[in-house]
């Protein structure tokens, strides 16, 4: 399968602080990755970095092929990655319908389908940005990063927030658009079983860099190694 | 009367065309920008300059105030301003403070600290009659000239473009991390912002005189239509403009002893009663 | 970047030094006690302005309206018969006091902009309501004929400005340590709180307008009485002392020194001053210039001002039990 | 001998920062006539900027001026409130002030050190209207500025006015900041008076009162317009244009005067100062305040005891570009030809032709009412 | 007679045309340990609003312990013991936690506007803290500005200045959210160990921690309550299945489901 993105030793930090310690890691086309790892190691400041919100001191980081370390960010988004960013940050001075437009790439993903794919959004379509429940929200920011019509979808802890049921939707639609349409994905979870349940590969971050790499179902089902990396008290169900 | 209201809302425009730059540079793209009045009175000279020195006529002066302006406000959108849309709005206070001295000091050492001439061209002058009243011609320029900017920059507005500076405004990490090029789009609408008020400061000239010191002498003025009208908006300082026009002109005819309170006592009441401006922008928190 | 960290001990010997300093000027430069003596009584204005601005968070660019009132205040007393000082500094910050209780219940409530265009708008009609009273006032031509008594009863404000200057010195110095203690209090903690979160404040019970109205109030006491001295040392009480263009000043010296810091006002008033007259004396007409290029300078070499850049250079310690 | 140091306080930025311009040009020009030398010394003259009104930076600049840089005269002040805070240094410090501009009455009773070379307010208000009379007006309507000097002038005007017999019909004061006169002009013309007085400073205000005047048509409906000559400032007259073309206005100087001595003075200005900046009465008395000066000087044999150069300065008497000037030895303020002039264009500019007067005007406010 | 703790009649909120809460009669008995849940954008967060005073009602009335406080303002309802944490943390960023406590216990105390006197020197108010701070395993961090907390440790500073307040009634959204699984359940042990009358209503979207520590659920479904009960009720009824559950396994044995 051919290399969409790689990670080629990347050190990356917040102005003198380095998060990112040497990173390296590889995803082929159409496939789909959980990142794993406690608070603070440096999950976020991954997904920052490859869009371009970091200081990279060191390393490269290559989309098929391109080296695209310094590449603005409007630039990786032309290029094919749509972000969910973590704090969701929608637009608070833009309306529902504005806030999905306003980003919105040529391609499969439509106001339409969006809206198909979040019913509660259209029938919200008319609020601003910050008059939106949490999970509204969140939403949003998902529905927003499909607009941009990407190849890649970076999702920063998109589960939070939401109810049980979307939690389920969410999750199988995930996998099938991965399935259906080759769109790859990473995907940032603290709810490993969740997240290692929806995607092909996993990698377990500790201190700004990989302590564990392989498929995510072998993870999923060794529970000492789960325990051992990510801390005690982690029910499997 | 109508000659009063028909003299407020004629200087009610101009008070509109002179800050709706202002509405886009501070109340869209947030930077409190006091450097407003500057890019105005550059404006002002240069169509001062066009016109006196190089004989060109009155449109192609506006045209110059507007063009030479947007360039001014590129220029320091690139070097100065660029760096502090997410600065503190004291530090923008300061930058904007520092740039209106540095331009009186710099147009005052190029044009001299007083007043320059500035001739309407004839058509403008005088009077013409309209249903029995002699109105203005200039005055019934500037509401053309008003009416038009206005239907300009709300179709503009209207589409994604003025969504798009909306979202970077909100949120410029995340604006650029769904594609949209925050500095061409910074650069760009400031640089509007700032030929507008260009234009508006050559447009003023028939009323106001071309001095140096203008940025100061008006940034109330300024301030008062945005701020009263809502920050963000188009209509809000339009409709504020019309408002402080009327209600200063009427006021001062019907009652000259509280001319100098009158402006300020307005203000004060509409921001009690409305304190978001007459239309709020939407969405802020 | 290793910051240099002081701890409280340091913190207070540094405040020492600042003020041993500033009272040694007496001796070292004797020719610029006039000067020195409106930088200090600028610098309480900024920090009065601070407490209001920096400290409550209520933007506001009409401070000179109490700045103002506390300079008429004085000014009319002495110039009615009552030329003696410390009771008119007192009759200052009643005044102005209660001018900026009574207003505070136009500009605690409300977004930044509105704040900022009530304050100017209640500046301006201030200002010409005084223009309009020039039979009480003298309008534009200035308050004359104001007699203020010696100091004590002893000291006469002589031509040199040395009564002046000792005067001013210990008004400010009393006054700033009350601002200081006021800040230091939980009261205090109470605004730095509101700055920082008013939602919450509110959630923890804190009635959030009514300690507002508080500190505007103290913050317009404070600059009543700035404006009383200046009144007093000058003898003489000029409309500016009430316009926008003196709040937009004292604005520009405060954000210049840095906000919410205590010693940005003082630290604002002596730096902008300073170079103000050293521009003004080099290049009497375009001294404007400089000062503009000053300004964007310090803007763009370091946020919040120059307590702000020192902030980013020396941390102290946040006081603890 | 050491230079005589004399120290300039005037506006030389903000918006009025032509004044100090005047002031330096007339100061220039008079130390250039008489070799750098004043009573034979040499002069320093140290100038320092109040950036406008601003008394409290005056009163410091003055007692700076006084203890740091020694000078022994002060001079310069173009605004009364500036000339009001420095009075009180000049009593303490027993230094004479000649003042060059600051036009409110009681600047030179404030303090006996101070003597004024300028003109006041009332002073060449009164003078209109008792012409205005005299031409058979028997109304007419005030306008001024809504501050003291405005006042001072709407006080004298009518003062003098009616004791003539002459009836004020209205009075209108107009803020200081007052962008568009349409409402004011407009109620003029409602209430259709024989004539309209009016007393703006110099500046922007008098072009924009008259371009409205000029667009409502008000020659045409019969109101005559007078006004005093700051309306005309000569400073201000090319960038007011041709709006001004008529107005009759009083004043104490033209460029335009017609005597050989201004004739003279004007042509040495034009060559040190080329034509962009024309002559106005800042700079006329700026070069009469040295005259004055000079003279004192020569007749107290250089002492420079304040007391003594004072008593020098009073009634003192001489030829000024503007005509015959003296220092009423009781006020110390100045007694002056009050001229009568019309906005004309000759030779393409426009003008103050002078072509009535009025011998040894004082200040009317001094006198006893 | 014993009297509810909270207690809402009829309450309701419309934003514009928008019917956000509708007809809520809700009550909190006195040391309640009760969940509300339900869809995204239900209601629920602007149920607490109305609750707190954030918002006013456009319908209906509240009591707090017998008392009507329908009109009363925000600070007034938090002073009178009712406290709240936020879904989106809301703290002071540049203070140390250690002042942020104090700050809550001082205008607990009503002392907010002393001052003449230097807050350093309120001994008991610092001890205070500290001995909170503990409590929430927060004393190492008392020094360090909140900006630079962890944000699992800001949602336990989050919940630390609401028992500053010494809440009769505590109300807290969404208070395990973005913390990690292992952390979340020693957050809810501390709310487990508060004292017994202080009566807790708590959103939460995990339903592990849901069918932990609720012993009465509420269901808010558009606005409006769909229904109530015991967990085990809860987690069997098919509505609240299909609206909001789905599928989810929600821990609650078998047996004590169906013992
Ligand atoms: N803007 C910033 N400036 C400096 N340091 C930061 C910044 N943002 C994050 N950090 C630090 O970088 C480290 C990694 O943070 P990051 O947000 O990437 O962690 P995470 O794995 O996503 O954690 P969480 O599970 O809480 O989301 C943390 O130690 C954090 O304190
Ligand atoms: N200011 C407002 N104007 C209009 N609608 C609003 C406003 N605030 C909230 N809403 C709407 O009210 C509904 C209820 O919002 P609320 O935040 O209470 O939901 P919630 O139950 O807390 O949801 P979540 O679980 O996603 O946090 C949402 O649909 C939201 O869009
Ligand atoms: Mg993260
Ligand atoms: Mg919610």
């Amino acid at each position: 399968m051919a290399e969409l993105l790689a990670f080629d030793r990347v050190t990356a930090g917040y102005g003198n602080a380095v998060v990112l310690d040497k990173l390296s890691l590889t995803l082929a086309q159409g496939q789909s990755l959980a990142i794993l790892g406690r608070n603070g190691v440096g999950k976020t400041t991954l997904l920052e970095t490859l869009m371009g919100n970091t200081r990279v001191t060191g390393g490269a980081i290559r989309w098929r092929g391109q080296d695209i370390t310094h590449l603005p960010a409007h630039l990786r988004v032309r290029a094919g990655l749509g972000w969910v960013p973590q704090e969701r940050e929608v637009f608070p001075s833009l309306m529902v319908e504005e806030n999905l437009s306003v980003v919105a790439r040529p391609g499969a993903w439509t106001l339409d389908r969006v809206y198909g794919f979040f019913p509660r959004l259209r029938e919200r379509r008319a609020n601003y940005g910050n008059q939106l429940s949490g999970g509204e929200q969140q939403m949003l920011a998902i529905g927003r990063a499909l607009m941009t019509n990407p190849v890649l979808l970076l999702l920063d802890e998109p589960m939070e927030g939401l109810a049980p049921i979307i939690v389920e939707e969410l999750a199988a639609s995930i996998r099938r658009l991965c399935e259906d349409e080759g769109l790859a994905s990473i995907v940032v979870e603290q709810h490993p079983v969740l997240a290692l349940d929806m995607t092909h590969q996993a990698i377990v971050l500790e201190r700004g860099t990989v302590v564990h790499a392989g498929p995510s179902a072998a993870l999923a089902a060794d529970q000492a190694l789960l325990d051992r990396l990510l801390g005690v008290g982690i029910e499997a169900t | 009367m109508a000659i009063v209201i028909f003299d407020g809302v004629a200087y009610g425009m101009l008070l509109f065309l002179m800050a709706v730059g202002l509405s886009i540079t501070m109340g869209l793209m947030n930077f409190v920008n006091l450097a407003h009045g500057s890019f105005a009175v550059v404006g002002g000279y240069a169509a001062a300059v066009v016109m006196n020195q190089l004989g060109l006529g009155y449109a192609t002066a506006l045209a110059c105030a507007f063009v030479v302006a947007a360039l001014v406000g590129a220029v320091l959108e690139f070097l100065l301003y660029r760096r502090l849309y997410r600065a503190h709005p004291l530090d923008q206070v300061l930058l904007s403070i520092g740039l209106v001295f540095v331009s009186i000091a710099s147009l005052t050492y190029f044009f001299g600290p007083s007043m320059l001439p500035f001739h309407l061209p004839e058509a403008l002058q005088g009077q013409v009659t309209i249903g029995g009243v002699g109105v203005g011609r200039y005055r019934l320029f500037l509401i053309g000239a008003g009416l038009l900017i206005l239907v300009l920059l709300l179709g503009m507005l209207r589409t994604r473009y003025g969504a798009m500076v909306r979202a970077a405004v909100d949120n410029q990490r995340v604006a650029a991390g769904t594609g949209i090029h925050v500095q061409r789009l910074f650069l760009l609408t400031f640089a509007l912002g700032c030929g507008l008020a260009g234009l508006g400061g050559a447009l003023s000239l028939g009323m106001l005189g071309l001095e140096p010191y203008f940025p100061l002498k008006y940034m109330v003025y300024f301030l008062i239509v945005v701020c009263v009208g809502g920050a963000g908006t188009i209509v809000g300082p339009f409709v504020a403009a019309l408002l402080v026009g009327i209600v200063d002109v009427a006021g001062k005819y019907y009652l000259p002893e509280a001319g100098a309170f009158l402006i300020y006592v307005f203000m004060i009441g509409m921001l009690l009663l409305r304190p978001n401006g007459i239309i709020p922008r939407k969405g802020l928190a | 970047m290793k910051r240099l960290a002081l701890s409280s001990a340091q913190l207070r010997a540094a405040e020492l030094a600042f003020w041993l300093l500033l009272g040694s000027s007496f001796f070292l430069a004797p020719d610029h006690l006039t000067l020195l003596s409106q930088i200090l009584i600028f610098g309480l204005f900024a920090v009065s302005l601070d407490m209001a601005l920096g400290y409550a968070g209520i933007l506001t660019v009409g401070h000179a309206a109490f700045f103002g009132a506390g300079a008429y205040a004085a000014g009319l007393l002495a110039r009615h018969g009552w030329g003696e000082p410390f009771t008119g500094l007192l009759t200052a910050l009643a005044v102005a006091g209660t001018l900026g209780y009574v207003l505070s219940y136009m500009v605690v409530r409300g977004a930044d902009l509105t704040r900022l265009m009530i304050t100017i708008g209640v500046c301006v009609l201030l200002y010409e309501l005084v223009n309009r009273l020039s039979g009480i006032t003298g309008g534009t031509d200035g308050l004359q004929g104001m007699t203020v008594w010696p100091v004590a009863g002893l000291f006469e404000f002589d031509l040199f400005g040395k009564t002046a200057f000792v005067y001013a010195y210990a008004m400010v110095l009393l006054m700033f340590l009350l601002v200081r203690r006021v800040l230091r209090s939980p009261f205090g903690l109470a605004l730095r709180g509101i700055h920082d979160n008013r939602r919450r404040m509110l959630a923890i019970g804190s009635p959030v307008e009514s300690r507002l109205r508080m500190a505007y109030a103290f913050s317009a006491a404070i600059a009543g009485v700035a404006g009383a001295l200046l009144a007093q040392t000058t003898q003489f009480v000029g409309i500016e002392s009430i316009s926008f263009n003196r709040s937009a000043e004292i604005l520009i010296i405060l954000v210049l020194g840095g906000t919410g810091r205590l010693y940005g006002g003082l630290i604002g008033a002596i730096v902008y001053m300073l170079v103000h007259d050293g521009f003004a004396d080099l290049n009497p007409e375009y001294w404007m210039f400089w000062l503009g290029l000053f300004l964007i300078t310090v803007v763009m070499v370091g946020r919040g001002g120059i307590m702000g850049l020192l902030s980013r250079l020396v941390r102290i310690k946040e006081p603890t039990r | 001998q050491d230079a005589l140091k004399i120290g300039l306080i005037g506006t030389y930025s903000g918006p009025y920062a032509d004044y100090g311009r005047q002031f330096d040009a007339g100061v220039a020009l008079y130390l250039k006539e008489n070799g750098g030398k004043i009573a034979g010394r040499t002069v320093e003259i140290v100038k320092k900027d109040t950036g406008g009104a601003n008394p409290d930076a005056s009163k410091r600049i003055a007692q700076e001026l006084i203890v740091r840089d020694k000078v022994q005269i002060l001079t310069g002040l173009d605004f009364s409130p500036n000339a009001y805070a420095v009075a009180a240094v000049a009593t303490q410090a027993k230094v004479p002030v000649v003042v060059m501009n600051a036009s409110s009455s009681a600047i030179t009773s404030s303090s006996p050190y101070v003597a004024r070379l300028s003109f006041t307010v009332q002073q060449v208000s009164d003078p209109m209207a008792r012409w205005m009379l005299k031409q058979g007006i028997k109304e007419s309507y005030v306008v001024v500025a809504d501050y003291a000097p405005g006042v001072d002038a709407l006080t004298a005007f009518k003062k003098a006015f009616e004791q003539g017999g002459g009836k004020v019909v209205g009075e209108l004061r107009t803020p200081m900041s007052n962008p568009d006169f349409s409402a004011y002009v407009q109620r003029i013309k409602d209430a259709k008076p024989q004539s309209v007085f009016f007393f703006f400073p110099s500046g922007v205000m008098p072009p924009a009162f008259l371009k409205v005047w000029k667009e409502r048509g008000m020659d045409a409906a019969g109101i005559k317009l007078f006004a005093t000559g700051e309306a005309t400032d000569d400073s201000y007259l090319d960038a007011t244009g041709d709006v001004a073309l008529g107005l009759i206005t009083s004043h104490h100087y033209s460029y335009a005067h017609p005597s050989a001595k201004n004739q003279k003075f004007v042509k040495d200005f034009e060559a040190q100062f080329g034509t962009s900046l024309r002559p106005s009465y800042f700079a006329v008395t700026a070069y009469d305040a040295m005259t004055a000066i000079d003279q004192a000087l020569k007749k107290t044999g250089g002492d420079l005891n304040g007391d003594k150069v004072m008593e020098a300065l009073k009634g003192l008497k001489f030829e000024s570009p503007r005509g015959p000037v003296e220092i009423d030895p009781v006020t110390r303020d100045i007694v002056q030809t009050v001229y009568i002039r019309k906005t004309e264009k000759v030779g393409g500019k426009l003008v103050n032709v002078e072509f009535d007067k009025f011998d040894r005007v004082k200040d009317p406010a001094k006198e006893a009412p | 007679m014993s009297t509810l703790a909270l207690e809402t009649q009829g309450l309701g909120i419309r934003f514009g045309a928008f019917q956000a809460v509708a007809e809520v009669n809700l009550q909190l008995q006195v040391g309640a340990r009760q969940a509300l849940i339900g869809p995204n954008g239900a209601g629920k967060t602007t149920l607490i609003n109305l609750l707190t005073g954030v918002y006013k009602p456009t319908a209906g009335s509240i009591r707090m312990n017998g008392q009507d406080i329908t009109v009363h303002a925000a600070d007034r309802r938090a002073r009178n013991g009712l406290a709240r944490t936020f879904q989106i943390n809301q703290l002071f960023p540049s203070l140390t936690p250690l002042l942020s406590v104090v700050l809550a216990i001082h205008e607990r105390e009503g002392q907010g506007a002393t001052w003449w006197r230097p807050y350093q020197r309120s001994t008991a108010c610092f001890d205070e803290a500290h001995a909170l701070l503990k409590r929430l395993r927060l004393d190492a961090l008392a020094q360090v500005p909140v900006a630079e907390l962890a944000y699992g440790k800001q949602r336990l500073l989050e919940i630390a200045l609401a028992l500053a307040a010494r809440p009769r009634i505590l109300l807290l959204d969404e208070p395990a959210a973005g913390v990690p699984e292992d952390e979340s359940g020693e957050l809810f042990d501390v709310i487990g160990e508060l004292p017994s009358d202080i009566s807790v209503l708590f959103i939460e979207h995990d339903m592990k921690l849901v069918f932990r520590f609720a012993q009465r659920i509420s269901v808010l479904v558009a606005g409006r309550i769909l229904t109530e009960g015991a967990p085990r009720d809860i987690a069997h009824d098919p509505r609240v299945r299909e609206v909001y559950l789905g599928s989810t396994h929600v821990g609650i044995h078998p047996e004590t489901a169906h013992g």
